[in-house]
């Protein structure tokens, strides 16, 4: 198998006159995981999209195999066998999974397809990474996890030379990331250059040969991963030492109330069984669970989206099943959703509107948007949460970077007030030291009195946030752990290994 | 993607899945049957194989031209230009019969829906013009030139009836038989082609598709063009038909053609529809405004019914959608 | 601009007069071949006319009045869909003398050109009505009128007298057999609605059919030849636009049409305008001829 | 959300954000000079004051019916029942005024509008039906009630014309000033008021809209009685202006609205859309017929021209937003 050896020389690119890559290098080379690194708007997203032939660098050049390369566009791209995950899927919803893996690439000969061999195919690859997906269902009725796994299949499925990832473990459960890197090293030794982009270091070691790190469109760092430490690492990300992943230091036993959040027998279709918990004010509780373990149908079911079958729940001092979103805000009930694209951003909207939506009710008078406090409101969140944006009152969320996206979603509800918060994979695609900031942010929170339900799959997450973590297996309530009994083995053994 | 223009976009958070084995389009099929059952009561005419074929023949033209309409459509596009269109090359093939002969008008009235097809596919896809202005200007555009090609008056056209009204099989109509072949071969073109295919995934996500080497552009441009081949075949029907050629002839197929798509459950957000859908909303668009007539209704009561049933039709289906899905 | 050479005309010389003239709707066969007549006529009197189509919609009749006063027109000729709406038309327009062709424009109409739409349908219907009494001694299985409600006054006018002089000579219609269907005014609303129509009357051989056009007349032929029943159709209709020649001449079936002769009515209007501007006095009503065509006189007129 | 049925759905994948001196609005706003330009070359009488008051008179019934269209079509919704609605407000008002007198018609007229916008909502929201299918019907349904009221007849209104051509202020009529109104306070609602921002998010993603607490149903609902009332106040000027209500009047007038706020930017995919837009629009279309007009041009050739015109106004528009876009 020949090898692609891909590199960008003194690539610079801007969007409405603002440079976020200057003059940057990379080299893709066969048979090997070069890992992109980081923070949230650095420019790995941008930059790899122009790898892919979908974004046109304003300057510098591709070199194809020492050739240089005129013009890079999708289909060129795709001939040169570069496929790419983008961080927002790109699936087409209305289609089923099994199209959804062969889009574009229907088999079957002169233009007539066989649905036969199409369906194969999905199974097939499916089947070799061990997920349980229907390839007739759509994809738009899959979960966020799902979908995520449907595109890394739709990669996998063809014969990629140059693959690259954008945050493709951002909704995967650690079982699932384990098998993701069995493909990832079978690939790298086929010959196949992997570019792999990331905001867990853990990933980095586990996976990555080289390692590329990007600073506001500058390249901070480029090295062997065996020569880089951790904390190397994170420094030219974030340009200061933010410390090792462990337990916050004042988790001291927080003053309790009566519980805003208290499920009792939690029953939600034959997906969650038997579910009881209580968050009360000052705490932070976590709901641990793999993927399709029914952690999100609980804090779907919190928030009036799905009708549970049996239980109680008492929310926001209401007793009943919240009837609806409205129903739930009413009880003061705030929800951050797993799919932010899907469920949580008005794309084209812009950056304070997506933020001060929840809160509109409040930021004017007599229904009149006053637009100074919607933009304090902006204000407020934006240093605390660090979030990166041109020109908030103009720009469209849809083109800030995908962390800062997650960010501006969770500060719709912190600016609402909203209490009890259930938030869904809250620091889905954040890096690294924006994570230790919104971590530090929800528990400050919490300390004043919020009563916070974090629904999770990622365990580092609960060890660095929760209070007390209750672990969900296949639909049923498999463990509690408070204060120090919170680790990462008891966690991810607890969850089904 | 959810259906933005739907109003299920304001509905369940996530759909939930549906009960795979009754299909979308069987709600439809009762509406149809109602419909029947209903006219057959009212008119003894309604269920007499005459009346069924008259439904059949005038069901026809929309029929053939909704067909790629669907396709269209199910690639988030349409072709408001149809109506005119099909005027036009009904006044085209008259005007050229007189001057050059059948056969050679036939020619050019074909060629006339393959240009028509490729301005608008090009409007589209080359000027980046929006599918909806594009094709409400050449609707325009071609009422008027039909206009100042049939100066303003009706061109008769002798010798071309066949068409229309020959029955060379089984007594069904020309007409009748060339809507089975193209629902035929469309649905089949929809659901085993790369083509088909392409044009779903263009609907469904247009990023997507293009991200994924699917010529995006090539494959618009192509629904066009078989929309306006088309136009073509049904504004010579027309023409056959009448034995002549109005300028002001399809007016407002446009709509019927729109509505008989979205009826048969496409979405006008794209990536959604069946031909099978299509062809039972123009069965029952067919089959209310005949029924209407059958039963001799005052004209203005006619409007009323038919928009009273067009809601009721659609409020039905409707209903089974909540009542059959898992929320 | 037009030269002053004097080209003969009756009515004198139009040369530096601007006329404003507001169509019904030229997509109108019988209107396109008014406008046309119109249109020649001032030409050859050297009259500037100001062409404005109202679309069969009396807001855009009122938009082309405004737009006349703007343009300093010296008269109008005003065909325009709705009478009633004519007073606030009239108010919209400059203060100059209007001649109203076919549809009456009171208040500030000075000479009503054209036809007589009831006494049109009458002759019509009543050539129908002679033509069953003597082939059929007046018995019919149906009697359809080919209608376009939506041209409200006009499509009253015209089958409300076709009916009435069928009746005139036959005898008040048998309700049971009498069925109003709209067409639409067009050729294909004509050829759909009386093909339904035409099935609903399984059976019947004498089907006696008045249209308010020629359009919806072919349409309706079309549908009986479609299901091999042109034998069982007579018809006529009103106008004698040029699609219909074929079949006056020779299709035994339609008996025949109430001529309008459009082709004329620049010959009229023109000299009207022409006159009324120059301040002479002019007859009140200039009507049209009004002539049923069929084939044995066809080549007379034509 | 990517605008699927825009031709830009072709496009890059993100719309790149353009530089922020140029609105979007301003090449629109050039298309309209450009034209003005043009036929004040073709016609002495196209710049004089009167001619002008005589385009914004044209365009007051259209315009104020396409302020609540752009808000609905912003959340993705459609109004087609517009023109049929204006015809049977004006039908209402006439024939009551006679049984009741002027004031209380004008009650009966607006309230009718409001019930419209009830129907349309309802349909839309509660029972759940397409916005296309739902106001299509009522299309149908509203027409024909109009003719059965005036039993196909033109009904006559007297007394009742200061509404269409008084003058109180500035010598500008009384439509100008309504549009004016109009469209100043529907642009502050979608600007800067909850009800506007929440339309905006429900058109950019219905189901995100829900999960932020927004009403959907109840906004929607909103904007389709916002829609009715527009019609109804469309409908009294109309009638006022002709003192006469014809049922067949306003025939189309759905098309020109959704023309012209289509033009005006506005996407038929929601989310995308302005008020200033929809007028630059709603003023190009009127400046194309009332120029075509001025200029003398044979009817036929006006439908052409005004086609053609469009594209090249609309092609015009998009070769600016390539060239002023990053990609
Ligand atoms: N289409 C666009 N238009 C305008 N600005 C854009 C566009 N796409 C990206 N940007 C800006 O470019 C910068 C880099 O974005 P990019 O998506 O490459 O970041 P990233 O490193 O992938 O971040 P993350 O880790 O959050 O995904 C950000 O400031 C972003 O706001
Ligand atoms: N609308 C639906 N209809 C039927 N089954 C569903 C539906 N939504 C989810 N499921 C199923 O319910 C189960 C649990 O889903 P849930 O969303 O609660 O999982 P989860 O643990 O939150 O996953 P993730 O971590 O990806 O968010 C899965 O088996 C899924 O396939
Ligand atoms: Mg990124
Ligand atoms: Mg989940």
């Amino acid at each position: 198998m020949t090898q692609l050896t891909l590199s960008l020389r003194d690539i610079s690119k801007s969007f409405g006159g603002v440079e976020v890559l200057h003059q940057v290098n990379l080299d893709a080379v066969g048979g090997e995981v070069l890992a992109l690194l980081g923070e949230n708007g650095a420019g790995k997203s941008t930059l790899v999209k122009i790898l892919a032939g979908d974004y046109t660098p304003d300057g510098g050049t591709i070199v194809v195999d020492g050739a240089e390369s005129a013009e890079l566009n999708p289909r060129s791209a795709r001939r040169l066998g570069i496929r790419m995950i983008h961080q927002e899927f790109q699936d087409a919803g209305a289609l089923t999974v099994a199209e959804n893996i062969s889009l574009g690439r229907w088999p079957g000969r002169g233009g007539v397809i066989s649905w036969s061999r199409l369906r194969r195919r999905a199974e097939d690859v499916l089947g070799q990474m061990g997920v349980d997906i229907d390839p007739g269902a759509t994809v738009g009725s899959l979960r966020v996890g799902e979908r995520q796994i449907v595109e890394i299949a739709r990669a996998l499925a063809d014969d990629a030379q140059l693959l690259i990832l954008d945050e493709p473990t951002a909704a995967l459960s650690q079982q699932e990331v384990d098998r993701l890197f069995e493909w990832v090293r079978r690939l790298r030794d086929r010959g196949v250059c992997i570019v792999y982009i990331t905001h867990r270091l853990d990933e980095v070691f586990e996976l990555a040969d080289r390692v590329q790190v990007l600073r506001n469109g500058d390249v901070a760092l480029v090295s062997a991963t065996s020569d880089v430490t951790r904390r190397e690492l994170v420094e030219a990300m974030v340009g200061r030492d933010i410390g090792e992943v462990s337990r916050p230091a004042d988790l001291g036993a927080p003053t309790l109330g009566e519980p805003l959040i208290s499920i009792r027998d939690l029953e939600v279709d034959d997906q969650v069984a038997g579910l009881s918990l209580d968050v009360s004010p000052g705490e932070v509780v976590c709901l641990y669970g793999k993927l399709g373990s029914g952690t999100t149908q609980v804090a779907e079911a919190c928030f009036g989206i799905r009708r549970p079958t049996r239980g109680q729940l008492r929310i926001g001092g209401v007793e009943g099943f919240p009837s609806s979103p409205v129903d739930a805000i009413r009880r003061g009930v705030g929800y951050l959703p797993p799919d932010r694209k899907r469920e949580g951003a008005f794309m084209n909207r812009t950056v304070v509107e997506n933020l001060a939506a929840a809160s509109w009710s409040r930021l004017s008078s007599l229904g009149v948007i006053l637009a100074r406090r919607e933009r304090s409101a902006y204000d407020r969140w934006s240093g605390k949460l660090g979030i990166k944006s041109a020109d908030p009152t103009v720009q469209a969320i849809a083109n800030l970077s995908g962390g800062n996206q997650q960010k501006v979603l969770l500060a719709r509800w912190l600016e609402r007030g909203s209490n009890p918060l259930v938030l869904v994979e809250p620091t889905r695609g954040v890096d690294v030291g924006a994570r230790q900031e919104i971590y530090s942010a929800i528990r400050a929170l919490s300390r004043e009195g919020q009563a916070v339900l974090v629904v999770t799959s990622d365990y580092e997450e609960a060890v660095q946030l929760a209070d007390r973590v209750v672990v969900m297996q296949r639909g049923r309530q498999a463990a509690e752990f408070a204060g120090d009994d919170v680790t990462a083995q008891n966690l991810t053994i607890a969850a089904g290994g | 993607m959810t259906t933005q223009l739907d109003s299920t976009a304001t509905e369940p958070v996530r759909p939930a899945r549906r009960r795979r084995r009754l299909p979308d389009t069987a709600a439809l099929a009762v509406v149809l049957v109602a419909l029947a059952i209903f006219f057959s009561t009212q008119s003894p005419f309604y269920l007499t194989p005459n009346n069924l074929l008259n439904i059949l023949v005038n069901a026809a033209v929309i029929g053939i031209i909704a067909a790629p309409g669907t396709l269209l459509l199910v690639a988030g596009q349409f072709d408001l230009s149809v109506g005119s269109g099909a005027a036009f090359i009904g006044v085209v093939m008259a005007w050229s019969a007189t001057q050059w002969g059948i056969p050679t008008a036939v020619l050019l009235a074909l060629a006339a829906g393959l240009v028509i097809g490729m301005v608008n596919g090009f409007a589209v896809t080359v000027l980046g013009i929006n599918a909806l202005i594009t094709t409400l200007a050449t609707l325009a555009i071609l009422r008027g030139l039909g206009q100042v090609i049939a100066g303003g008056q009706t061109l008769l056209l002798s010798g071309f009836g066949d068409l229309g009204n020959a029955r060379p099989f089984l007594d069904i109509p020309v007409p009748v038989l060339i809507l089975v072949a193209v629902v035929v071969v469309m649905a089949l073109v929809m659901r085993f082609t790369v083509f088909g295919r392409s044009m779903y995934a263009i609907g469904a996500n247009p990023v997507a598709a293009r991200l994924a080497g699917i010529r995006t552009r090539t494959m618009i441009f192509g629904g066009f063009l078989l929309s306006g081949l088309a136009v073509s075949v049904g504004g010579l029907i027309l023409v056959s038909q009448l034995g002549a050629a109005s300028p002001n002839a399809a007016m407002g197929l446009e709509l019927s053609v729109v509505t008989a798509v979205i009826l048969g459950g496409a979405s006008l957000a794209g990536g959604r529809g069946t031909i099978l859908g299509t062809v039972l909303g123009v069965l029952i668009l067919g089959t209310l405004n005949n029924g209407l007539t059958l039963m001799n209704i005052d004209s203005f009561w006619q409007d009323v019914a038919r928009g009273v049933l067009l809601l009721a039709a659609v409020g039905f289906d409707q209903l089974r959608l909540r009542f059959l899905s898992d929320k | 601009s037009p030269s002053s050479t004097d080209n003969g005309n009756d009515a004198g010389d139009g040369a530096s007069l601007k006329v404003g003239y507001i169509s019904l709707g030229d997509s109108v066969p019988f209107v396109k071949l008014v406008s046309d007549s119109i249109k020649a006529e001032a030409e050859a009197a050297g009259v500037e006319l100001l062409f404005c189509d109202s679309q069969l919609d009396a807001a855009k009749a009122l938009a082309c009045a405004q737009n006349f006063k703007t343009q300093g027109v010296d008269g109008i000729i005003n065909f325009q869909v709705d009478e009633t709406a004519a007073e606030s038309i009239c108010a919209a327009g400059p203060d100059v003398p209007v001649v109203a062709i076919d549809i009456h424009q009171r208040p500030c109409e000075k000479v009503f050109v054209g036809a007589d739409n009831y006494t049109a349908g009458f002759i019509a219907g009543e050539a129908l009505g002679t033509y069953f009494q003597e082939n059929f001694d007046c018995e019919y299985d149906a009697f359809v009128s080919m209608e376009q409600p939506a041209a409200g006054q006009v499509n009253l006018d015209r089958t409300g007298g076709a009916i009435e002089g069928f009746e005139s000579v036959c005898g008040a219609l048998d309700d049971s057999k009498y069925r109003s269907v709209d067409g639409g005014g067009t050729i294909d609303g004509g050829n759909t609605t009386f093909g339904d129509t035409l099935t609903a009357l399984t059976g019947a051989q004498r089907v006696a059919v008045v249209s308010l056009n020629d359009d919806m007349l072919l349409g309706a032929f079309a549908a009986a030849r479609a299901q091999g029943r042109e034998g069982a159709v007579y018809g006529v209709a009103q106008g004698a636009d040029p699609s219909s020649f074929d079949d006056i001449q020779n299709n035994p079936n339609w008996i025949g049409d109430t001529a309008y002769f459009p082709e004329r009515y620049g010959e009229l209007a023109i000299p009207s305008i022409i006159s009324l501007i120059n301040g002479e006095t002019v007859p009140e009503n200039v009507f049209t001829e009004h002539v049923f065509i069929d084939a044995s006189n066809f080549a007379e007129f034509y």
